[in-house]
């Protein structure tokens, strides 16, 4: 049987470890984080009483669903060091960081978060999976300590390691990149002000406020999104839409209506993209709910004395809307991940101007938002694609 | 009299959800019934439930569209709201029976319902 | 099933979960020796290799069939259980878990030597449930159905080639039912179609019948040369979008004017020929009845751009919105505006009446916020946005659910990508909703990637926990057959009642929740179960 | 098939206060399949007084079974015990099974729990429309097998009134011209001219203006 290296953990990388996973494949997926998920791990569910079809929920179920599986290996914290394919067989050397927790053998029984003098290990429950979250920063081990108390402490032997890191050398048939994305960093579009006024937040802060929190700031009644942030835009070197970002923006605007429904929701936009399978019953909906929607994106965020943002849209006639709201999300879109260069090189990859990745080797397959923006059920679509090739190569 | 609650939940979504509740004060005086569907819940359920001495009902399934059933949770929000239609005739308080649609990584809301559904019961039954 | 044969187990692992005292406490409280259970293992670690050796050897020995786990957090039990099961080779409704919650955390490690009572409680509360549970309960058994190794792949568009070319590579067999007399070539690469050599393909054809479910389907084929007949493990819908059957007399019927096209027939039509006189200014019309998604923008700029390149005439393109959420299209947007197409985003309705000479399109122009009049010698009309005039005839046939919008898949995110409501049915494509084009390659690949996940299986190993009827109760009401999401329930003609599919059914209920007779119940979810959770 | 509604609980709960022990007796035919009194319906009505006399202090026990036909005289055989036992009987069956309960349980109390509707179809689940009055004279064969008696609101046989519009009937917009549908219909079937002829006066005596119905079929009769 073959083994298949699948490099990323989000929810491409699961979703095809878990297809030649049931296929009877060995797998082994190498993620950088500590974590296993990748973004979807801070994603909100974009639910009101009626599912929007985000796809946070089912993400969930194929890392819970991964987890479970036997033939599939996951490896948090490790950094890949070199790629060696001779277009039959790749050797990946990496060095994994330890403390490294085996999600897949640990228990849940909480010994380790509780035994760990320096408070390093967090829990994230949700749906269907539980880990065990390392934060490296804050371990003795890598403060250049000796300290094994995790170890020693877990039941079920899921913690290893005593040195700061470990090598590994692992070989495999196919390599699968599902390295995925990094959002555009808002503060390089000074005009929006984001990291200087604090009310102005951007659309992945926002998901994180919803998901852990049902209540939104008592004092927030109007809430603006700006679409278009980093993306559509030649002059920042990304003249491509991101594609997601009306999705998940009108989404959590109606998720906002839903949980406060006196809360004013504006929608700046230049072109909203159609992202359901039945869009106009979803806009017709987001309407009647009160949303605002209106075409042009503003040209700069003002921060009022009163603590007001004032917004300035400029439209196609001369005409201006002037609103001043108490929060603006920025509606920061999709970029190849920071890492997209090295990895590229490591295996040989094309990247095209923007940097998103494709492969040209017989070997070597790309998936996900590492390809190109996409949403989470296209990510699925495309992953089980490539696996299907793989598959079919036996 | 203790106020309890059964809290019947799908499994696919809102049990889920209710296991990664963590504190106390939402786990008292609440039993957690799983149910493959919430469209397995009959109405009889809920009344025989309700007979048994618990204060409250609490249906929580998929949102409308993620039932992975397709209409099971759809169908579950019409016999709750047949179920209240019931109670109100009957002159029960209808508050004691609730429905609510989280997905299974929406813990919180669930929490949420949970607490808001006490509060409400302490309203109507004291 | 007699309660010698259920074993308990506590884990205790770490010490955290269950103190030595709080487990003594359970078992005293259980009293098993009075309730006939005689089997209580308690072990640490409970999912090591170790253990699960061991366990085997235990349950062997005391001949236990069935087990109850008190364990772990609801989030991990069914893992643990699926994996116990796994390893003794139990049926999964024989293996119960009941979850001890996290929830007191902080007060464990304060009582790790005493007794918390609040846990102790949950756990006995949990493990007498559980043994009512199954004690009341007989032990199911497993059907082995043997699964028909063929496809059948309906529509020999994009979608359907793909799909049919990917089986046949997995070395299924594959039918192929296209209703046009040839394939499409449209967005397929000429070396994929030379591929499809062994799949049956019957062009000129369609599905008139299927009956039954995931697994063993029996199709009827509609072919020139007369019926055939087709068992199939799983059958992949791509149909195609819901369009108007013929789209050039449907929008000369809708606006009576032969100046209305149909998009995809203007820039072929236009394409090479020099500038024609009488046609100065052509409009291409988006988003008509419907907001429509990349693949029409993208087909739309196309046109534009042939049509605009040699100058030939003055382009219009009307649409609400310019979907252009990939890579690469953004700049083919900017391509065709600089080319001096006139673009137009409208909101609300585009008003088309007729002239003497061509048409008169009257939309809101959101960016001068006024209402306008453009007249067109020749209009283009994506197809896509106009709703198909009648349901696809093929939802009856096999009982897949449609959209608002009249496309295959309910609108669920369960179901996406490719499943459907009826269990061993995919579908793929621009039949389950406007797919761009690079994706349908993926949607192809998707679908055939689950059919063969279906098909890899010689036999399909179904513990008999599907819907059970009681004959006797059942009064034949339709009911059931007609809620059942799945089309899992069908009439027993020889029997006159209601009859449940092993493979078909999802074991959700909705059935047993509707039946007005109470003649259905889900084994492993009687209400007695359910109560019993109480 | 005989379809009927509930009656508004208020109504049934004020009809079987004083009773001690009431038995619900629920009917497996028309009335399961219209879901007004199957043993479903049973349950949630059983449930929902219980609730009722929890909260308003009254003692009642309450019994429930539900039988295969309430007018048929064999299948009160397994309840008849329970019948004897309870103070009442409350019947979820149509208006038929109710009396015929009663007359075999001379002296109970048995109270209809139903408002019996009509004879109709279940169009969908949870729909049930009217589609014949039981006149005892058929005319299905004149009208293209759409019953003018039944589904016109005036039960006019020659003809709709003026009150047709737009295909719908004056009585409630909701409702189809019956005259409507039954034109269409000939029309589809080319035999517009039989409407031409004259309907006489219909023999109401075959029906309800008649008396009681009674059916002898001699050659069955033991």
């Amino acid at each position: 049987m073959n083994t298949i290296l699948i490099i990323g953990s989000g929810i491409s990388g699961l979703s095809a470890a878990d297809f030649l996973g049931s296929l009877g494949n060995n797998v082994v997926i190498l993620e950088k984080e500590g974590s296993i998920g990748g973004k979807i791990l801070s994603y909100c569910c974009k639910a009101t009483d009626s599912c929007s079809r985000c796809g946070v929920c089912t993400a969930h179920e194929k890392l819970a669903d991964t987890l479970k599986k036997k033939n599939v290996r996951i490896i948090t914290g490790t950094d890949i060091k070199s790629v060696t394919n001779t277009g039959e067989k790749i050797t990946i050397k990496a060095e994994r960081k330890n403390p490294y927790i085996d999600q897949q053998k640990c228990l849940d029984c909480g010994a380790c978060a509780e035994a760990c003098p320096e408070n390093c290990i967090s829990v994230y429950r949700r749906g269907d999976a539980v880990q065990y979250i390392v934060d490296y920063s804050k371990c003795r081990l890598h403060k250049g300590q000796e300290c094994d108390v995790c170890m020693k402490t877990c039941p079920a032997d899921a913690i290893e390691g005593k040195a700061a890191v470990k090598p590994l050398t692992l070989t495999g048939s196919d390599a699968f990149i599902a390295t995925g994305h990094t959002v555009f960093d808002a503060a390089k579009k000074p005009r929006y002000g984001y990291g200087r006024m604090p009310n102005v937040i951007t659309g992945l802060e926002l998901e994180e406020m919803l998901s852990r929190e049902l209540d939104f700031p008592e004092d927030v009644s109007d809430v603006a999104f700006i679409q278009c942030v980093g993306s559509r835009d030649p002059v920042l070197g990304r003249n491509y839409c991101s594609s997601v970002c009306c999705a998940y923006a009108l989404r959590m605007a109606r998720v906002l209506k839903y949980r406060k429904p006196d809360i004013k929701v504006t929608v700046y936009y230049i072109d909203l993209q159609a992202f359901d399978k039945t869009f106009t019953r979803f806009k017709e909906e987001l309407l009647s709910l009160g949303v605002q929607l209106i075409r042009g994106v503003p040209f700069r965020v003002d921060e009022l004395e009163s603590g007001k943002l004032r917004c300035m849209v400029e439209h196609g006639n001369g005409d201006e809307t002037i609103a001043e709201h108490d929060k603006v999300v920025l509606s920061v879109g999709m970029g190849p991940d920071l890492s997209s260069g090295e990895v590229a090189e490591l295996f040989g990859l094309k990247q095209d101007e923007y940097g998103f990745l494709s492969s040209e080797k017989s070997n070597v397959y790309v998936s996900g938002t590492c390809e190109n923006p996409q949403s989470i059920t296209e990510s699925i679509a495309s992953a089980e694609a490539a696996a299907v090739k793989i598959g079919e190569k036996e | 009299m203790e106020k309890k609650i059964a809290l019947y939940c799908c499994e696919n979504s809102a049990y889920k959800a209710a296991a990664c509740l963590t504190g106390p004060e939402l786990q008292k005086g609440i039993e957690i019934i799983k149910l493959p569907c919430t469209g397995k819940m009959e109405i009889n359920l809920i009344l025989k439930t309700l007979e048994q001495g618990y204060a409250g009902v609490l249906v929580a399934g998929c949102p409308i569209d993620n039932c992975k059933y397709i209409r099971g949770s759809s169908r579950a929000e019409k016999r709750i709201e047949k179920t209240r239609e019931l109670l109100k005739a009957a002159g029960i308080p209808e508050q004691r029976v609730r429905m609510e649609f989280l997905s299974s990584v929406d813990s919180h809301k669930l929490a949420g319902a949970i607490k808001e559904m006490k509060q409400e019961l302490e309203g109507v039954m004291s | 099933m007699n309660r010698e044969s259920i074993g308990v187990i506590i884990c205790s692992c770490s010490g955290r979960n269950l103190g030595k005292q709080e487990i003594d406490s359970i078992t005293q409280r259980l009293s098993f020796a009075e309730s006939g259970i005689r089997n209580m293992i308690i072990e640490t670690a409970l999912c090591g290799e170790d253990t699960l050796k061991s366990l085997r050897n235990e349950v062997e020995k005391k001949g236990i069939s069935s087990l109850i786990i008190a364990g772990c957090g609801a989030a991990r039990i069914s893992g643990v259980t699926e994996k116990i099961a796994d390893a003794l080779s139990f049926a999964p409704s024989s293996i119960l878990g009941v979850p001890l919650f996290y929830s007191e955390g902080a007060e464990s490690e304060k009582n790790k030597l005493g007794i918390n009572e609040a846990r102790v409680d949950k756990a006995v509360r949990g493990i007498s449930r559980g043994m009512n549970v199954l004690t009341s309960q007989e032990p199911l058994e497993i059907e082995e159905i043997p699964v028909v190794q063929r496809a059948l792949v309906i529509g020999g568009g994009a979608a359907g080639i793909y799909t049919a070319d990917a089986l046949n590579r997995f070395g299924h067999e594959t039918v192929l039912v296209e209703k046009k007399d040839s394939l499409s070539d449209y967005g397929i690469d000429e070396k994929k179609l030379k591929d499809l050599e062994g799949v049956i393909i019957h062009t000129g054809s369609s599905l008139v019948s299927l009956e039954g479910s995931k697994g063993n389907f029996s199709a009827c084929v509609k072919t020139p040369g007369g019926l055939e007949e087709y068992q199939a493990g799983a059958v992949v819908i791509a149909s195609g979008a819901p369009v108007p059957a013929d789209p050039k007399k449907y929008l000369q019927n809708r606006f009576g004017s032969s100046s209305a096209v149909p998009l995809f027939s203007l820039a072929t039509a236009y394409s090479g020929l020099p500038r024609i006189p009488s046609l100065r200014r052509i409009g291409i019309l988006l988003d008509l009845d419907r907001d429509e998604g990349r693949a029409s923008t993208q087909m739309a700029l196309h046109a534009a751009q042939e049509i605009q390149k040699p100058n030939a005439a003055e382009v219009f393109l009307f649409l609400r919105d310019a979907r252009v959420g990939s890579l690469h299209l953004e700049e083919l947007y900017d391509a065709v505006r600089d080319m001096g197409v006139t673009i137009v985003k409208y909101s609300g309705e585009a008003k088309i009446s007729s002239l003497e000479t061509g048409l008169q399109v009257t939309v809101q122009d959101d960016g001068l916020g006024v209402l306008t009049d453009y007249t067109c010698d020749l209009l283009g009309i994506s197809p896509f946005g106009c709703a198909a005039e009648e349901d696809d005839p093929l939802s009856e046939i096999t009982g897949v659910h449609l959209d608002d919008y009249g496309q295959f898949q309910d609108n669920n995110i369960q179901l996406m990508p490719v499943e459907t409501n009826i269990p061993g049915i995919f579908t793929a494509g621009g039949g389950r909703g406007e797919v761009y084009s690079p994706k349908v390659k993926q949607e192809a690949l998707a679908a055939a990637g689950e059919v063969h996940f279906l098909l890899k299986n010689k036999t399909l190993h179904l513990e008999r926990s599907e819907a059970q009827v009681d004959p006797d109760k059942c009064i034949l009401c339709l009911t059931c057959i007609r809620c059942c999401p799945h089309g899992a329930m069908h009439v027993n003609r020889e029997d006159g009642v209601a009859e449940c599919s092993t493979a078909a059914c999802q074991r959700c209920g909705i059935c047993a929740g509707e039946c007005p007779a109470k003649a259905i119940s889900l084994p492993v979810w009687t209400d007695e179960i359910v109560l019993n959770q109480l | 098939m005989i379809t009927a509604v509930q009656k508004p609980f208020d109504e049934i709960y004020r009809t079987i206060q004083g009773y001690k022990k009431l038995l619900i007796l629920g009917c497996g035919t028309c009335v399961t399949v219209c879901m007004a009194g199957g043993e479903k319906e049973v349950g949630v009505l059983a449930s929902t007084i219980r609730l009722a006399n929890q909260k308003n202090g009254v003692d009642m026990e309450i019994l429930e079974d539900t039988i295969e036909r309430q007018c048929d005289k064999e299948f009160f055989d397994d309840v008849k015990d329970k019948i004897q036992e309870a103070d009442a009987v409350l019947s979820t069956a149509c208006g038929v099974g109710v009396q015929y309960c009663s007359e075999l349980f001379q002296g109970k109390r048995v109270i209809p729990a139903l408002n019996t509707k009509f004879y109709g179809t279940n169009l969908d689940v949870g729909v049930w429309s009217e589609r014949c009055a039981g006149c005892g004279d058929c005319v299905l064969e004149k009208f293209g097998g759409i019953c003018p008696i039944a589904r016109c609101s005036k039960s006019l046989l020659n003809g709709p009134c003026g009150g047709s519009q737009d295909g719908k009937c004056e009585v409630d917009p909701e409702i189809d011209c019956a005259w409507q549908l039954i034109f269409d219909r000939m029309k589809e079937l080319n035999m517009l001219d039989r409407l031409e002829e004259n309907e006489p006066i219909k023999d109401w005596s075959t029906g309800r203006d008649g008396g009681p119905g009674k059916i002898v079929r001699e050659d069955m009769t033991l």
